[in-house]
């Protein structure tokens, strides 16, 4: 390696840890994407001049063509953010594994295979593989374009480790002999099924969940190519990367109140309306006349938004409803739950996109013991994440989750199709409160309505 | 140039620590936004593809060469773009409309 | 086991980094025994001391590694004795007394 | 280097870190110092099973000398504990220089110098040297063994500088033909004479904030030998403790609202008692007893604890006040100043020493905004960090300072000797004003009184 191409490696590395640091606040935040296109930039830059490189055309082929596919990627609505995440980590993955399964073949024609280059060849295409089929499925089904509940069977588990563990020895027989090259292309099987058997077990709810454990393996694997090609900065930005995604699906764990385990092996899901029939209660239903008579005359309404805005995509409405009622002197707060939405943080992004300033998004722990006090809680499309089930209801899967505290609103208003459970399969004791209004139908469609009553209201 | 095994770990040791010390530190706002800008940074695993795609050893590798090429420049472009996309659409204070 | 100047400089840039940002968050009350908790793990430097005692190679590096050995083993077992010593004074509640 | 105590390295370095982290809160920092041991040890332990070591005589007397200095040494009142701080950087920067020269000679026989050693050698044993003689004038300052005034003539830093290039044209001399050895001991001479000419024009007062920096030169010194005997732990611990003092030192130029320059060439203090001479206003001055009565009447009663509390060694008489009046039902804070006393942090280790409660001293930010609820505050041996002009008066060279607001509490009362001034060498209007009472004489002695007025007044 030329020492150039050792210092623009070394210059990008410092580029990298700033821009995630950059990232712990909205105002810095768009200087930590420059500098990550500056250090990236700096690491192609590099290797374009190693002097082994002599032929461009299909670098030049690849990039452009890489181009012409990520630029339409980059331009879809904010909603699919969640499936061209786990795309993204599918491509990740695709390409470390066709880096190692290369390096594999040069490296033996040339019998420079040691045992620890062979190693680590090994962990980095079964990890690659796995990340790569992972995340196309769990794109799959954060898209829906297949069923997303949980696929289960008796002893999956242990069908899935043992193909692991196959795997794994099959890498131990080839770091003792390179040769027996017939081991290659099973170990790569075993991968690419093996991400297809991890997240199948696992219903669509958890997905997010699951794309952050998968940039933990995304990360990983590219720290073993970085092993692989002895690479320092390779190491670095996968250590960064695999971080990241171990951070935030603790962080999401915890927000659910789940393990770990429970997420990954739990099936969860899987007992979807197992309560749903029970002793028929009644709720109350209300108009959209009703509900802006009510929003206009609140001193205060917080809006607790959940999968349903996004499914919705009902952002934009609930922005036209945010001005009109501001305009109208109501104090109006956005309270987010962590797990709300279909992925980390997405809440905050659909409602920024929509123009939603990030100073009126309170997290649950700000809001909740303000919640006594407030006029009116309007929930739009969230149900878990509201469910006072958690916290007084024992035998509740959900037991024990943070939730928002919607019920100690004075009124309580809910938007969603009809009495069904959220992704947790259980009814919702909220939605059978006295001092709850229900208004039924698609969350767009009804704060439409809402905005229209208000500003009809307004002109009148 | 060479690193060997001891070291390339204690790299890892030490980006691993960074990593977790960093990334709890980053504001649960931008958690949607950190996920795309690490997976796109990620990316660099482009650097051991162009190599492969560049030194044209024989058609195998070329190929796979430049199809991991394409796969980790789609994915650094679509990334990096909709990162800033999105932390575009953050802003603090409305622009006063009149 | 050779080390390169690049990669020894990049293990110092990650170890700064990581340095800065654990630092930052140690408790105001603590600093003093930070001081010279710090102060002991610099005290690190007794392995290469170690190596030129024991290496004994003509008399001038055998007597300053001995000398460099004592040092160190001051420094850190002082270092370390002292920090304990402050850390058990602080406590929390006042134990009862009868 | 063999792999046993390559594994040895790789586990310690881990352990040092874990063990900073641990140093967050008082409730794992004890932990912190066990991680940080075993990690010593392992360092330790690894080194000597290299089988290039052959002789174990030189090692056991040299360790056994380190314990029998290094055990009394850990001995020294808390009040010394700066002192110490300073005399272990020198010893540290010592170990270091030591080791570099050994090493220049070695290899300067076995004609292995790579201009790359030489210039990492070069670097390293300036650094040590100046370091080691550096701290020890930190130390004898600190101790008061030597004139704490800043020592200053004219042209000072350009000679100092001028040495300092000197001593890096040399090494780069050196580097250039290493068998030009006269040249080193020069370096080293400048080394060590650079370090002496560093401290000297630094005030006695500024000297925490000194031996921060000199934390930060040792730690450096320490990575500058990792980097000579291609050692990776060392570059982790020396960087660790570089950063530690740099952060520590900011931390500290901050609370002073001061920069860096200012600290380390702005001979600060040299112009002490310029201003002290004015107009003669008084000062009421009041007996333990009034005090007593005072203090034993009060709701709240905040203590400011300052250098003088140090000085006069009163933590303990201060705790029995604190116990006396916390039985009285008194509810009695400490208002800790960052830069209060000889070292950062060094206020809390007195009065955790005296046993007070870590959940009684309130930080600078929390305190103040209570202030003009508090009954009494009473000012111990503390001048610069009550100073209201750091607020008021833009002419004062304190100008700018966050200051505990103690002119805001109903009734100051401040225990001092005199009334002359503190470090800064400036007069402090809240000796005058209407609210404040003067108890003069020794922190000690005052604090004694006033406990056995109260427990007197407790008895009849
Ligand atoms: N965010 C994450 O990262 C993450 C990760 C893992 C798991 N989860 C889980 O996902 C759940 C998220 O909670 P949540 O409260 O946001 O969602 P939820 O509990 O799944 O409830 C969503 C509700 O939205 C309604 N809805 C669906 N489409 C709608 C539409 N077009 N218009 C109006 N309403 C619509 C549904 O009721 P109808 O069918 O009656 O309309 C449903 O009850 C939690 O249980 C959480 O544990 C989230
Ligand atoms: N802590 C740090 O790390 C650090 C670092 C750098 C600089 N400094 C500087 O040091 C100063 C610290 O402020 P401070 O308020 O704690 O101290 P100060 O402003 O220096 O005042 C100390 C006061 O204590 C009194 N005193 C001395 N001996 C005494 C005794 N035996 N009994 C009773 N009183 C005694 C002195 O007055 P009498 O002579 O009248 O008794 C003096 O006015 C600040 O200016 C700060 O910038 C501190």
């Amino acid at each position: 390696m030329t020492g150039a191409a050792e210092l623009c490696y070394f210059a990008a590395a410092p580029l990298f840890i700033l821009a995630l640091r950059w990232m712990s606040s909205p105002e810095t935040a768009r200087r930590a994407v420059f500098s990550a296109v500056v250090a990236m930039g700096l690491a192609i830059g590099g290797t374009l001049l190693q002097p082994t490189i002599h032929t461009f055309t299909w670098i030049g082929i690849a990039v452009l063509a890489g181009f012409l596919v990520g630029v339409p990627l980059s331009r879809v609505p904010l909603t699919a953010v969640p499936e061209r995440t786990g795309l993204s980590q599918a491509f990740g993955g695709l390409a470390v594994a066709l880096v190692g399964i290369a390096k594999y073949y040069l490296w033996l024609q040339e019998g420079v295979l040691t045992p620890f280059k062979m190693g680590v060849i090994g962990g980095e295409v079964i990890l690659g593989c796995l990340t790569c089929t992972g995340g196309l499925l769990a794109a799959a089904k954060l898209a829906e374009m297949i069923p997303t509940r949980p696929i289960t069977y008796r002893g999956q588990n242990i069908v899935s480790f043992a193909l692991l563990a196959i795997a794994l020895a099959l890498a131990g027989l080839l770091i003792y002999n390179p040769f027996m090259s017939w081991a290659f292309p099973i170990i790569i099987a075993i991968g690419l099924i093996f991400g297809v058997m991890l997240i199948l077990p696992i219903g669509g709810a958890d997905m997010p969940t699951v794309i952050s454990f998968l940039n933990s393996y995304a990360g990983l694997s590219a720290v073993a190519l970085g092993f692989v090609l002895e690479n320092k900065l390779l190491i670095v930005a996968g250590a960064l990367d695999g971080s990241s995604g171990f951070v935030l699906s603790i962080i999401m764990c915890k927000a659910m109140n789940r393990s770990v385990t429970n997420v990954l092996f739990g099936a969860f899901g899987s007992v979807q309306a197992a309560k749903a029939l029970g002793e028929k209660k009644t709720a109350k239903s209300a108009t959209s006349a009703d509900a802006a008579q009510i929003l206009a005359a609140a001193g205060t309404v917080v809006i607790v938004p959940g999968y349903g805005m996004a499914v919705a995509q009902a952002q934009h409405r609930v922005r036209d409803l945010y001005e009109l009622l501001s305009k109208k002197g109501v104090d109006v707060k956005f309270a987010v739950h962590p797990v709300a939405g279909r992925m980390p943080g997405h809440m905050n992004v659909l409602l920024a996109e929509a123009e939603i300033p990030y100073d009126r998004l309170v997290e649950m722990d700000d809001i909740n013991p303000e919640m006594p006090q407030v006029d009116v809680c309007l929930v739009i499309g969230a149900n878990d994440v509201v469910n006072p089930a958690a916290r007084s209801d024992s035998t509740s899967p959900i037991f024990g989750m943070p939730i928002i505290d919607a019920d100690k609103a004075h009124t309580v208003m809910a938007i969603k199709r009809s009495m069904n459970p959220g992704f947790a399969g259980i009814d919702n004791e909220l939605y059978y409160a006295n001092n709850t209004l229900m208004l039924f139908g698609d969350a767009k469609a009804v704060i439409s309505d809402v905005v229209k009553e208000l500003s009809g209201e307004n002109a009148s | 140039m060479t690193l060997d095994m001891l070291t390339a770990l204690f790299v890892f040791m030490l980006a691993t620590f960074l990593g977790l010390d960093i990334i709890r530190r980053v504001s649960r706002l931008l958690h949607t936004p950190l996920m795309s800008l690490t997976n796109a940074i990620s990316a660099v695993a482009v650097v051991g593809a162009l190599l492969l795609a560049g030194e044209a050893h024989d058609t195998l590798s070329t190929v796979l060469g430049a199809v991991a090429v394409f796969a980790s420049t789609t994915n650094f472009v679509s990334g990096f773009l909709i990162t800033d996309r999105m932390l575009r659409m953050f802003k603090k204070r409305e622009t006063p409309k009149s």
